[in-house]
């Protein structure tokens, strides 16, 4: 009869994403989320080919090892 | 047990020292005999007892997070704390379902009542504050609800258990104590996404069904509902989701009722796109295809897209992107959002495949719209 | 098993103590492994068998207590002996759910039937008595005849368990036993509370609705239940309660219909106020608002408040007063009766808050109304 | 396997009172409960303003460990 409670979670770090697309030329930007994005938020102008983007993806993806 | 039993026998012949160790069996068999499930309602209850704390410990915190968002975000002119440990404690009755007929919609008397209530008074809270910081609030509460039922509930098995010394009470609420404790750190972890405004798992259906409604004309069909009206190889869609970047989950089926009843819209089809609970072992983002009303939550808008798609004979479509309970109420993962161009073609697929040229369809983006407008 | 027997023989060969002693073990190991569930079965049987006396001598009382009452304080011209056992052995036969369509109006139906039988009964026994009186010798029929019921069913299972010899059948009764106990205590307690006519626990929400019905007049809406008319910051409130102080519980559902449907009344809330069952853990006292029809019993009150509510779209409020079962059916306590000042601010909150002046509201005391009056 | 039925209850003992209010000017007294008390029955005159007080509260508490 072993404790059958898990202990605390070492939680994986999950860092947060924002993708920026391109309408235009369909180039996308990944960048740190910032409080206040959500998805088809307009983003900065393209890179590429200069057109206004927008926020299509935000999304968590846990940090590499080397990262922490 | 009896093999040490075994061994102390052999121990015996001869010595002093050996009469001493069979009194010390004698004792101890004795003892396991009579008080084996006292001494294992002791461990259990011990066992419980530390996830009780830990469940105490959780809820505290979701308290103190939406009282700090209430502050800090919201702004809330006075203290709330006095009005947030009000509304932990908040009830709902659901009405007696001895004779069903009927019940749904008392069922969505009550909890519409309810939701206006918890808008209403999140409102009074905080004074002039965006819709967004309002969703918010709502979500944060609810949790901190949530997490003190929990709590609230297993302290009460715990402590008829240890009243009534009950074996079998004790024995089961220790066997159901993991997936609760699991249940909660699910919810605590859903704080973190929801005070910043983070997309969540489950809102992939919103997230593809807004790439239809990217520059069209939106026009509110429900209660926190927005609609869109689209084209797709000739077909006219009619796409739904809850209005962004609020926290809402909105009403599909009474937007639909008012598509299908109201407005005289004859569609050949309705898709609906939602997240799905995983099986453990299945991946997260992996795609199913199916028919039928996917959607979750009490009942009350799966019931009643299902009287109206049944009423008009429309067929009804099902895209569910799979994830963990965990998953689906906390930011959302990697795998979840690449699913949704995947989506996006079986999505397309289906409609091609299941209607013609000039059809109508209605296409639903299911599940809480935080973070994702349109 | 067989294996340790084994080693234990090879440990006799030798010595004469340790070979009876050895053999002492092999029976006892044998005996233990052969007959655990039979001992375990006959410690079980010896358990229920104390609980069940104990269970005997509480009806018993119950009933002395009960004819005692009709005797000493209803003056019953005859002996009551006979009748009273006649009706503690009165069953209600509750209608088929199979279909459960109109279930409601059925079970309706039956109880009404047994609640008239019940009030004529006493009637016949007490000749000329107070309404105050017959209501009590009511309850305390009633609470004879649970624990008539709670000691025969266990009986049964006590028989039946001993002549299958049924391992499990023991156990389980075993297990509920120190349940069955305390909510048999809660009973026998109640008869002390109701027969000097003490308000008791469940008797808050009567307790407070009289404080606003105080010096209006009153009318019958229902069997046994009153309302008074009154305001409050410029609404009008409808304020119901069964009639007190007799050890009434009414009929809210009946009158709210009456209110409604009858008299045109278009109330924005309906306000209910009830005695709730505190989770162990919680404090006797503590006051939780909700939405939803606060109201218990076997649900036809509450199914026919949630469809006048639903059908005519008025929100359901509840404040819940906590309590135990036992505090809910004895004498109120201390902590119980304070809250009712609470309860008034809470009512006065709600009301000023989902409502505007010049709206019609109606306020529903529910619980049995023993010792309070209006 | 012990006896799980508990024993029965060391009851504390109840002591029922009730509360007399003024109306007028909201004094409390509280005596014992007496048969026939009941919530909003008419109480003694108020000792203070000579009002005719009401029965608002019928309660118990349990008897102090002094007054055992």
């Amino acid at each position: 009869m072993m404790s059958s409670v898990p202990g605390p979670d070492k939680k994986t770090k999950l860092l947060v994403y924002t993708i920026e697309e391109c309408p235009a030329c369909g180039q996308k930007t990944k960048r740190a989320f910032a409080v206040g994005d959500y998805v088809t938020k307009d983003g900065a102008q393209c890179t590429k080919c200069s057109s206004p983007t927008k926020v299509s993806l935000v999304y968590a993806e846990s940090s590499k090892p080397s990262g922490q | 047990m009896f093999v040490l039993t075994g061994i102390a026998l052999q121990a015996l012949p001869g010595t002093d020292s050996g009469t001493l160790l069979t009194l010390f069996w004698i004792g101890f068999i004795l003892i396991t005999f009579f008080y084996q499930t006292r001494i294992q309602s002791y461990l259990a209850l011990n066992d419980i007892s530390r996830g009780l704390n830990r469940l105490k410990v959780m809820k505290d915190k979701a308290r103190k997070e939406a009282i700090d968002y209430l502050v800090n975000v919201g702004k809330a002119p006075a203290d709330p704390a006095q009005r947030v440990d009000q509304f932990l404690d908040y009830v709902t009755i659901m009405p007696v379902d001895i004779d069903p007929a009927g019940l749904v919609g008392k069922i969505d008397h009550i909890v519409t009542t309810n939701n206006d209530r918890v808008r209403a008074e999140v409102g009074a809270l905080l004074g002039q504050s965006s819709p967004v910081t309002v969703s918010i609030s709502e979500n944060l509460l609810e949790v901190a609800t949530s997490l003190n039922a929990i709590h609230k509930i297993v302290r009460h098995f715990y402590l008829l258990g240890k009243k009534t010394n009950s074996y079998f009470t004790l024995i089961q609420l220790q066997m159901l104590m993991p997936m609760i404790i699991q249940e909660a750190d699910a919810l605590l972890n859903a704080v973190d996404s929801f005070k910043v405004g983070q997309p969540v798992g489950d809102g992939i259906g919103p997230v593809v069904v807004s790439k239809y409604m990217l520059g069209k004309e939106k026009r509110v069909v429900a209660k926190d509902t927005v609609m869109a009206i689209t084209e797709y190889k000739g077909r006219k869609l009619y796409v739904l989701k809850a209005d962004g970047p609020m926290a809402y989950v909105g009403q599909p089926g009474v937007a639909m009722k008012k598509i299908i009843d109201e407005m005289g819209i004859k569609p050949s089809a309705i898709v609906m796109i939602d997240a799905a609970l995983k099986l453990e072992g299945e991946k997260t983002g992996e795609i199913a295809e199916g028919v039928g009303a996917a959607i979750g939550g009490i009942g009350v808008e799966k019931f009643q897209i299902e009287e109206v798609a049944t009423k008009a004979k429309v067929p009804l479509y099902a895209i569910l992107v799979k994830q963990s309970i965990l998953e689906a109420i906390t930011v959302m993962r990697k795998e979840i959002a690449e699913a949704a161009d995947k989506v996006v073609q079986v999505l397309n697929r289906v409609i091609e495949e299941k209607t013609k040229e000039g059809d109508e369809v209605v296409v639903a983006g299911i599940g809480n719209t935080l973070g994702v407008a349109q």
